[in-house]
């Protein structure tokens, strides 16, 4: 403990001299070490969200069924029937990025964590990623990694991931993207909040030992750009231990369940600083914590280390002397590590002890509270454009071969089938699992109950680059449209925004942009924002990755039974359209994959438009009016029909009242479809030319396919709602016309070849 | 030649397989070990036209960081038989 | 049928994280109750049949099923399985039954290197078990696997001899029964998915019934044949006993 | 004293993952080898008063034919040293 707490020392702690100089006035002088190490660690992006705060506080939170927003390990949605959802999702790009298989194994045992740490049982796992070209080895190398992690650590805790999205840009090959989301279910009357407080009860450290792991890990790499320290920074890698994992847990929700504990909050970013911090702050009150009692794997740890260590697994609970006895003995029977390392006190003051002499003593809700708030003056970028791109024959001559570039589509990885990575991941565990990975959303049915839930991710990060309010906009909007493709009424949001140095005022104006348009899209869906991640500073050698706020939502049923997904069904079936936007070239796949450019401007989204889209399609689907239902996104409404056709004999998913559908798996017989497309300017817009009504994008189209008996209740059910016939499913072939024009009849077979493509590339 | 390489968790790494395989004996009624860390062991032949030692063994090495250990949590020794 | 219900027991390892689809599974059955095995407990509390359920007991450290198998619990279990008790294996369960010498083989690495979680078609290929009595021979049942170490190895004498006394269960076919490369999910030998001993009673398998039991749910209901061929055989002996 | 064993597949037992190893390190441009096979190492530590190297010997052996390794897919070899 000979270090000095001077400036210098701050500085190298990623401090600036303002902070150093707020420090000394709390602390009435000079700080200890130990102090300064708190300090450094609470008061950095990744902790103090000190760049974001303001920004964030735009975002509607509350709503009749939300129980829980933003502040607590996570947020808590009332879903009926005494049960509820708790919901976050947590970045681990920068450890990833290092290690991506370890990186993203602790990002999920982290986000896990926060689900069972409120009494909630874990009930699924999604993952949103993003990548560099995968014709790039190192790309190649970190998604095998990545997913690797995710794998190892979720399926060995039976927590089912059955959703997520991958997506690969140049603007990720420096800063990949590993999002991890997860959520739980708990009785409404069964929350826990990490709130410490009774004088006098025990604060206990349950779970694996100390190590020197992570030591300035996440909180530093999230609160930095990369650059060539980059190999420096290794030595902090974190390796996760899923089996400890599970055995916590285990104890943990028995020990909530019991009653046992008063309070509990995970270890996560900071470890025993912020844990504790936080705990006492909320609470208004002391702790003292005896940093020597803490069980060590490195027996010369000093007092900071161990307070800052980001050892994973622990938890860290507020008893009472009449339960720590039953507390120990659960922990005994989970071969648990179970210590008590200190005490509430009446102090508010958080005190560490070492071997008996004080070593910190900081005001607890100062340094919670009196975090610095920096505001970043904003700049638009000189990139931005007000107008979508010209669609003429010079800049984007048309394609000669429509039915190749449709293969062309199906086979960029950005679209094409992500198998290769959800079947590395158990999506059946815990017997809930209604819908599996390969649709719009992931469904889950409630046990004792006719009620469901189900789950969406959604981000184009190439939107979001072009304008960032729009594609954030967007991105709810497509969210909410994917629960409503499966019937489910979207209730609530979180969200993981990645952006870049928010120092920059361009990277400041991209937050502040993309905030506005998820504040605005949630305010109209009436999908309260319940818990979230900022993630900065996501840069390699001073190139910011495109602007990319994911957003994870949570849609419910009251009868999980009316279900559909997005596959057609039966011959003969009648195939429409919903909605009625011209596809748009601007930020579209076709756009990239055929011309290889990202330029213009996106479409906004018509909210009104949206939400009436949404509540009709929904009301269809509760009437048991469709056979399917999907949502056009990247490609256009030719890659969303393709997708109907292939996922007609590979879904190898169950409807919910087909006990067949199973066997209807991936040998099944394909379905096609025979499809016009209508007069040119009715669905391309100006431009009129076939392959941007084919490949174009717009936000609020659906596509469902309904038995042509129940056409005349399903229009009934759809009202002013712009929608259009646009053939019939057929058999073995997708074929597109215009105005009876043969644009282009490819064999399914041969579209599923190029969807199932992506093991190809990375072999 | 024959070559035999040892993969071990680097120091102050957690190794969740050693702690728990430790953590275990006790209950299969193994008592007194302790320390236990669990590496890999990687056995292959290499051979080339007149490949020399010193060669082999910048091969070998090579081979070691790039695949067949990960370097950011493991070390890595081997040794170089004739065979 | 009015008799008692059958008693089945589910083994609750650290680590296992099946057990609570198994023992959901059994009770989606009327004429069933069901109660976990804890492992450092030795008694079987009267039970009927045991469950080895899914999972990673003991993380699958040093190798799957390993540990698990040395649990105080299992030194019961083998002791009920050589006196004729019945003892299904599921997964990891499969995995702990092998290491524990219940079932000849062993389970290695996929040869895809990966952790695999598919839809696979069984073909049944002996009735003559009391966890298939209730399935036609020649019978496709799909049911979901979900494994990294599902690679089924076993020496040839060996496996001579378990053809001979018809001890292949279950095997990967594709939808039209036949066996074919690209059903199988792991490399295991011969398209083998379960096994069982040379006295019957002892049953191992790497897909999961378990979670194919209700019509409603992704898994389909395929796996309920096998628990119904257990509850079945169970009747049967009371009432013989009778 | 100190223990390092060495678990192996079974000569005659498929290692897939020595193969896929084998197969990758052409693509990385080590050419010319061959055989490679994918083991586990076994480091700890065994105390207890008294203990001879052949109590020693005796009680690895013990350790690995009915945990360490699983001899239907595996051999197993070992080391004792005084540390
Ligand atoms: N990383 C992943 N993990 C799990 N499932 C994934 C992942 N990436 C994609 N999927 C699944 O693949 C399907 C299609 O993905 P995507 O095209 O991104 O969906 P959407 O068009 O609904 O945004 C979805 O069911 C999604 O959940
Ligand atoms: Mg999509």
């Amino acid at each position: 403990m000979s270090q000095p707490a001077t400036l210098e020392a701050a500085v190298t702690l990623g401090l600036s001299e303002d902070e150093y100089a707020h420090i000394c006035k709390i602390q009435g002088g000079e700080p200890t070490y130990v102090e300064l190490a708190i300090y450094s660690l609470m008061w950095s992006e990744h902790c103090s969200y000190k760049h974001s705060r303001p920004i964030l506080g735009r975002f509607p939170t509350s709503g009749p069924r939300i129980l829980q927003g933003p502040g607590e390990n996570a947020g808590i949605i009332d879903v009926g029937d005494g049960w509820a959802v708790a919901m976050k999702v947590e970045s681990h790009n920068h450890p990833s990025a290092v290690e991506p298989f370890q990186g993203a194994a602790t990002g999920v045992g982290g986000i896990v964590r926060d689900i069972f740490t409120m009494g909630a049982r874990p009930c699924v796992s999604m993952d949103s990623l993003r990548f560099g070209e995968l014709s790039e080895p190192r790309q190649r190398f970190l998604l095998d990694g990545v997913v690797g992690g995710i794998a190892h650590y979720g399926n060995c805790l039976g927590i089912p991931t059955i959703g997520g999205e991958i997506y690969f840009e140049p603007s990720y090959e420096g800063n990949c993207l590993v999002n991890a989301m997860s959520a739980g279910m708990i009785r409404t009357d069964g929350i826990v909040r990490a709130i410490a407080s009774g004088v006098g009860n025990h604060v206990v450290l349950i779970g694996s030992k100390t190590g020197r792991d992570g030591i300035g890990g996440a909180s530093v790499l999230a609160s930095q750009e990369f650059d060539e320290t980059l190999e420096e920074k290794r030595p902090s890698v974190q390796v996760g231990d899923p089996f400890t994992e599970k055995k916590l847990i285990e104890a943990c929700l028995e020990l909530i369940h019991r009653k046992l504990v008063v309070s509990m909050q995970d270890l996560g970013a900071a470890g025993l600083t912020s844990s504790s911090s936080e705990m006492s702050s909320k609470g208004f009150v002391g702790l003292d914590i005896h940093a020597d009692r803490v069980p060590l794997r490195e027996a010369d740890m000093e007092p900071w280390e161990i307070m800052i260590s980001e050892s994973q697994e622990r938890m860290l609970a507020i008893v009472t002397d009449a339960q720590i006895a039953d507390v120990r003995e659960v922990c005994e029977r989970w071969d648990l590590d179970c210590t008590a390392i200190g005490a509430v006190t009446d102090s508010k003051m958080l005190r560490i002890w070492w071997h008996g002499e004080r070593v910190a003593n900081i005001p607890a809700r100062r340094l919670a509270d009196e975090s610095p708030v920096i505001r970043t003056p904003s700049v638009k970028p000189d990139y931005i454009v007000d107008e979508p791109v010209a669609v003429d024959d010079t800049g984007y001559p048309p394609s000669a071969d429509l039915g190749a570039t449709l293969t062309q589509l199906l086979a960029a990885p950005n679209i094409a089938s992500k198998r290769w990575a959800w079947e590395q991941y158990d999506y059946i565990v815990q017997a809930n699992t209604v819908q599996i990975p390969g649709s719009d959303a992931a469904v889950l049915r409630i046990k004792d109950s006719q009620r469901g839930i189900a789950f969406s991710n959604d981000c184009n990060g190439r939107h979001c680059y072009l304008d960032p309010y729009r594609g954030a906009k967007a991105a709810v909007a497509e969210a909410a449209r994917n629960l409503a493709c499966a019937g489910a009424l979207p209730v609530a949001v979180t969200d993981c925004l990645n952006f870049g140095n928010p120092e920059k005022g361009e990277i400041y104006w991209q937050f502040e942009q993309a905030v506005e348009g998820i504040a605005q899209a949630c305010e109209a869906l009436g999908t309260p924002v319940v818990s979230g991640n900022v993630s900065f500073y996501n840069e390699s050698f001073g190139q910011a990755i495109y602007p990319t706020p994911m957003i994870g939502m949570l849609g419910v049923y009251d009868d999980v039974g009316v279900h559909i997904d997005d596959a057609f069904k039966a011959e003969g079936d009648v195939i429409v359209l919903l909605g009625a936007e011209a596809g748009w070239m601007d930020g579209s796949e076709y756009q990239k994959v055929a011309y290889n450019k990202v330029e213009g401007r996106v479409p906004d989204v018509d909210l009104r438009l949206e939400v009436e889209l949404q509540n009709r399609l929904r009301a269809a689907i509760e009437a048991r009016l469709l056979r399917s239902a999907h949502d056009c996104a990247e490609g256009g409404l030719a890659v969303a029909l393709a997708e109907c056709c292939i996922a007609s004999g590979s879904s190898g998913g169950a409807q919910f009242e087909d006990p067949e559908a199973p066997r209807s798996g991936r040998d099944g017989r394909w379905l096609g479809a025979d499809v016009d497309l209508g007069s040119a300017a009715a669905v391309a817009g100006a431009a009129g030319r076939p392959d941007l009504a084919l490949f174009g994008e717009a936000p609020t189209r659906v596509i469902v396919s309904v038995a042509p008996e129940l056409l005349g209740p399903l229009d009934e059910v759809l009202g002013e709602l712009p929608h259009r016939v646009l053939g019939r499913v057929t058999a073995t072939n997708l074929r597109c016309t215009m105005e009876d024009k043969e644009l282009f009849t490819v064999a399914v077979g041969e579209l599923h070849s190029a969807y199932e493509s992506l093991p190809q590339r990375l072999a | 030649m024959n070559v035999r390489v040892y993969v071990t968790p680097k120091k102050g790494i957690l190794d969740p397989q050693g702690a728990a395989v430790e953590r275990s004996l006790p209950n299969l009624g193994f008592t007194g070990v302790s320390g236990v860390q669990i590496g890999k062991i990687i056995d292959l032949t290499i051979t080339g036209d007149g490949l020399t030692a010193a060669a082999a063994h910048e091969q070998v090495d090579d081979m070691c960081r790039r695949l067949l250990a990960n370097p950011i949590i493991e070390d890595y020794t081997f040794e170089i038989s004739e065979g | 049928m009015s008799s008692a219900p059958v008693r089945f027991g589910v083994v609750v390892f650290p680590g296992s994280n099946c057990d609570a689809d198994s023992y959901h599974a059994i009770s989606t059955f009327t004429d069933t109750s069901v109660q976990y095995l804890w492992h450092k407990d030795t008694d079987l509390k009267g039970v009927q049949a045991v469950i080895l359920p899914g999972g990673f007991s003991y993380g699958d450290y040093l190798r799957c099923g390993a540990i698990a198998r040395f649990s105080p619990i299992m030194q019961s279990v083998i002791d009920f399985a050589e006196n004729g008790g019945l003892v299904m294996g599921i997964c990891n369960g499969f995995q702990t039954l092998v290491e524990a010498g219940l079932l000849p083989g062993g389970l290695i690495r996929n040869t895809g290197l990966k952790f695999v979680c598919r839809y696979v078609n069984l073909r049944v290929e002996t009735i003559a078990t009391p966890f298939t009595s209730a399935c036609q021979t020649g019978e496709l049942l799909r049911i979901v696997v979900k494994h990294n170490e599902g690679n089924y190895t076993v020496d040839p004498e060996t496996f001579a001899r378990m053809q001979a006394d018809d001890q292949i269960v279950l095997r990967y076919v594709n939808a039209a029964g036949d066996q074919d490369e690209g059903a199988n999910p792991n490399g295991a030998l011969d398209d083998i998915a379960g096994v069982c001993n040379a006295a019957r009673n002892v049953f191992g398998m790497m897909p999961h019934p378990e979670n194919s039991v209700e019509a409603g749910l992704a898994g389909g209901a395929d796996g309920r044949k096998l628990f119904q061929s257990i509850i079945d055989t169970v009747l049967r002996a009371a009432e013989v006993t009778a």
